[in-house]
């Protein structure tokens, strides 16, 4: 059930340059059902800025009711959302909308996750879950630079993590394609998340292959209502748009025409 | 005795507070969240006589105290909310007030004609100031006789009263509201949005991908009271006031320049609860006032 | 070379940065607080024929993320800014445009006839759109026809280049901005206040003694930015923009529109630096696009 | 000279229900030039709320450099700047406007301070400067009700201090004109700070006496640019309009037409 929640601060810390991770408990966290589920966060109490931010659950711990979001502050709402302190009061709208299938990789089998940037967190969780279940998980997150990299430790501790930043200074240099080329890795699924020309490139480069993709849509309500957050869909039928907020932001591949 | 209710032509409202069109899909979403029986009314998107896809994205993009939106009239057509979205409104106690949009006049009318039968329509919204679509909507809203021709053939082909949506856009917004009166409009709802426009600050490139897109939400409350107060004064059909309402007191502020009912609108996306909230704090707030009956708000600013 | 220098009619603008009228009054207060040379122009407040005292007070009240207010056109008269503002600004090596308001056609000419003689007054604001005022200014504002003759009979005499400002408070800007160009304006300076209203919540009246007041502050920047858009690409002649400007980036968001130079108001009164402080900061947001000279920003939303 | 400063917050605290004593220290304090003067605050880094929030300077502390504000925590901007704690950075903008001439009563001789309701503040620091020279000040303080009262203990260690309450829950019931009809007090000055209604009746009720008077008015810049605050004055002549920000906010009895 979708839950308004006043949710309470218990830590945040920066973890990479304008990288942050906020640790937040509330009772929406025993609404969660899968990983790459979004919520919907209203930054302050003020009309400016009015709307909310759709940020990805990066991980969540049900023993302490907590959860973890990590964002780039970068604009004008996530910058103020950084300066809340242990103790603060957020008011987070959640859980929202579908997450990544884990049931679709079996136990024994290996699943690649793709990440880029501010789309590497939902992963995390996934990662989680999956190799909770015997999955074999293998990482590929891309950045821009070493210093915007985050989460390279948490997610080696869940399985092989190869880096790739555009200038190359950490990882392999270029973008997880690079990397991907040269994975002989035999997979049964994929599962990515990051800018459309990332997801784009990947879709591409695993043609045939059962995988899901998480996207990106400026948003207004968050929950279905308002229709700002379409994506075109491939087959042209009545159903040409879906909401990324409700029937997404996870996708099977090919599904929306990006 | 309900202090909040208020009767209009063709709504017997149990409060004054509606959802704004567009702004609440057709309830499904916020339906999973509270009860829609609590709500005054609803009002739904508007409906087309085809199926509309919208415009491409960006649809919305954020100002201060504000949003603009461009989402271009989404929705499944006359026929797809005939079938299937009012009948499964019609399991709450709630009267709709279908939101009618169009191309041309024949559009407008073969709309009106069709969805006004439908049991739980109770009036039709006139969206005749829709700013983002290429042709129809808002060029309807800016002519006084376009308005007033418009307004006459639905009304004579409705089964239900009908309310016409004025555009903020405009020199004279009281020679629209006297013209759609004369065309024998039986109640107006106002403001729909203003025409604004976003960048982006590195590309320099309009945020919203149909280049400009409506303004709406706390920052436009100032122009909407105006508005509603001056036209208020000059028409003898009751006015729904919209334009940034968030809360309570917002509501108390429509009423007081002459609005008879409120629709919210934006403050829906930054509080999914904010309508059955508003409804929950108008009796204190009233008090405070020493207000027994919310109509007894109505035009004290005039009163006064 | 100077990166943030601009060429208008009749102005050598150091950079494109200047106060909006009736946010700086006549300079002295700010120029108590930092060197008046820095600015690329001030924007003296409206000068009347005769002394006004404006309007009663309250005069402003707050909106969610803007102001309204209703002055009334206070100053001290043509006389009075002659003898003792204007001379006071010499000391300062920076452009005056002088706001020129009145009721009649008549008052504009004599205003504009001797203001234009002022050494240090490089070029007129024609003031067509106080909504501030029971008659003359905004009336001119609203009606393509006067807004053109009175642009003619001002040019007429005028010593210095004309440029006229148009209000937001009409349904077609583009129709007034070629008028006042055919009219001979050299050029345009855009957006003065958008007419809107605050009630106090206990009485339910009006806050402004005025009963409504100009809306401005960053509410209504998309509404400027769209009009800028639309009339940049409608006329030849170069647009002074504002509405909302608070920081680099508005100022950025008004060239990248089509605007030549930018005013900032309401932010003056937020923040009583943030003239020096944007000019101080352009450079550096100009190297983070890429931007040699702030010209080349001027117009790139339409050229992109 | 007028500073923009970015004061810290010492402490804050309620003094009684929804009133705040907030201690703010920067250079700014260094500029107060008379008892009177008062701060524009900015209470936020949003633009909404926009404006800033004229409030009284209630007293100082060169040593410390340290300034005491205390306003009544109401509308939308005085209820954020309430939630402001210790260390959090506040930007106001001061000194402003002329306060009250403290040599216009001379050692030895008696001063009468009127106040009502947040009137009351600027009294507290003309108190301790008037009484430091010599001066013997009696305080005649109103307010709604007990519980809104504030400052009692304050003003009677500096004097005597008589209090009205409207509703007579302490202090004699009704108006400080209640009290002032019973003060038999021989005094050379007066000064006052309240409501309008106040201001009238205490000038009416001190005919021909040498008296003060602070107004209060709606204001935009707070420097005297934007003439939002003019209150009208009683000699018709080209002056006929004052700024209460910067003329003001203290005029000389008779002055300004209420
Ligand atoms: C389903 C989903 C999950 C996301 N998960 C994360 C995450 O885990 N971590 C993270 O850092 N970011 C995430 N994002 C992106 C994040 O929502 C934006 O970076 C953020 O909204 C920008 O807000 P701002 O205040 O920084 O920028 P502003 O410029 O102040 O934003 C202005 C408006 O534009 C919207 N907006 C701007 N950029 C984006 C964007 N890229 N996507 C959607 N809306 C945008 C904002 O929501 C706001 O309404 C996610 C986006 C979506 C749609
Ligand atoms: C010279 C001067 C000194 C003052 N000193 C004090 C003081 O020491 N303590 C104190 O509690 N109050 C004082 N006030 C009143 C104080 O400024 C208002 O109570 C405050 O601005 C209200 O803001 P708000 O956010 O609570 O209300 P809101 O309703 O959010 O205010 C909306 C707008 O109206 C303005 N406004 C509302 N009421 C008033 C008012 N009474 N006077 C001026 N502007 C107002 C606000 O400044 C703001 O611009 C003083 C006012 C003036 C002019
Ligand atoms: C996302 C969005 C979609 C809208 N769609 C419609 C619509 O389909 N028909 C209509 O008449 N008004 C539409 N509106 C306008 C609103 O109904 C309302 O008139 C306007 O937003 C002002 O109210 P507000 O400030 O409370 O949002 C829409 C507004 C928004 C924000
Ligand atoms: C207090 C105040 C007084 C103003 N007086 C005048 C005036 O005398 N003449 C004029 O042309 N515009 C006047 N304006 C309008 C501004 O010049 C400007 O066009 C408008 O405020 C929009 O810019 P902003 O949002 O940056 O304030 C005034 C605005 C304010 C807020
Ligand atoms: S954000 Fe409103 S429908 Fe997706
Ligand atoms: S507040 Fe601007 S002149 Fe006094």
């Amino acid at each position: 059930m979708i839950l308004q929640d006043k949710m309470i601060v218990k830590a945040q810390r920066q973890i990479a340059q304008g990288i942050f991770e906020m640790r937040l408990t509330g009772k929406l966290v025993g609404e969660i059902t899968s990983p790459g589920q979004f919520v919907h966060v209203r930054v302050a109490d003020s009309f400016e800025p009015l709307l909310r931010r759709p940020i990805s659950i990066a991980s969540i711990c049900n023993e302490l009711n907590e959860m973890t979001i990590i964002y780039r502050a970068e604009g004008r709402g996530t910058t103020m959302l950084a300066k809340k302190r242990e103790g603060d009061e957020v008011d987070v709208l959640g859980p929202l909308g579908n997450g990544f299938p884990v049931d679709e990789t079996a136990p024994g089998e290996t699943a690649i996750l793709i990440g880029g940037g501010i789309g590497v967190p939902p992963l995390y969780e996934l990662s989680k879950q999956l190799t909770a279940k015997g999955v074999k998980c293998v990482h590929v997150l891309g950045f821009q630079s070493a210093d915007v990299a985050f989460y390279e430790e948490e997610f080696k501790q869940l399985g092989d993590t190869y880096i790739a930043t555009v200038d190359g200074s950490l990882g392999t240099g270029g973008f997880v394609t690079n990397v991907m080329e040269n994975l002989d890795e035999e997979f049964a699924t994929y599962y990515s998340c990051g800018p459309m020309p990332m997801l784009n490139a990947v879709q591409t480069a695993y043609t045939g292959k059962k995988g899901f993709l998480s996207f990106e849509q400026r948003m207004g309500c968050g929950i279905g209502a308002c229709f700002a957050c379409v994506c075109q869909t491939t087959d042209q039928t009545d159903k040409a748009y879906i909401k990324v907020c409700s029937d997404g932001p996870v996708f099977p591949a090919g599904v929306v025409s990006i | 005795m309900n202090r909040l209710s208020i009767e209009l032509p063709g709504l017997q409202l149990k409060n004054p507070i509606m959802p704004a069109s567009g702004c609440f899909g057709f309830g499904k979403e916020y339906g999973n969240l509270y009860d829609l029986s609590q709500l005054g009314a609803i009002m739904i998107k508007a409906t087309t006589l085809e199926t509309r896809f919208g415009n491409p994205t960006p649809r919305v993009a954020e100002t201060a105290a504000g949003m603009l939106n461009a989402i271009g009239l989404q929705n499944p057509g006359l026929q797809g909310v005939m079938e299937a979205e009012l009948p499964w409104l019609e399991q709450f106690d709630v009267p709709i007030i279908a939101n009618v949009a169009g191309t041309e006049t024949a559009d407008y009318v073969e709309v009106a004609k069709t969805i006004s039968t439908a049991p739980n329509v109770k009036a039709l919204e006139l969206n005749i100031s829709c700013p983002n679509v290429k042709c129809g909507g808002i060029t309807f809203g800016t002519d006084p006789q376009q308005a007033h021709d418009l307004t006459a053939a639905v009304k004579a082909v409705s089964e239900v009263p009908v309310y016409v949506k004025l555009s903020p856009n405009v020199t004279d917004i009281k020679a629209i509201a006297k013209a759609v009166e004369e065309g024998g409009a039986d109640g107006i709802t106002m403001i729909n949005t203003l025409v604004g426009m976003r960048l982006d600050q590195k590309t320099g490139r309009p945020i919203i991908a149909n280049v400009t897109g409506g303004l709406s939400g706390p920052a436009v409350k100032p122009v909407a009271i105006r508005m509603v107060y001056e036209v208020s004064q000059v028409v003898n059909i009751p006015i729904i006031g919209m334009g940034g309402v968030s809360n309570a007191e917002d509501v108390i502020d429509f009423l007081s320049v002459g609005a008879s009912a409120v629709a919210v609108g934006t403050a829906n996306f930054v509080d999914p609860f904010v309508c059955p909230t508003i409804i929950e704090e108008l009796p204190a707030k009233m008090d405070a006032l020493g207000i027994e009956h919310i109509t007894d708000l109505i035009g004290r600013s005039h009163r006064l």
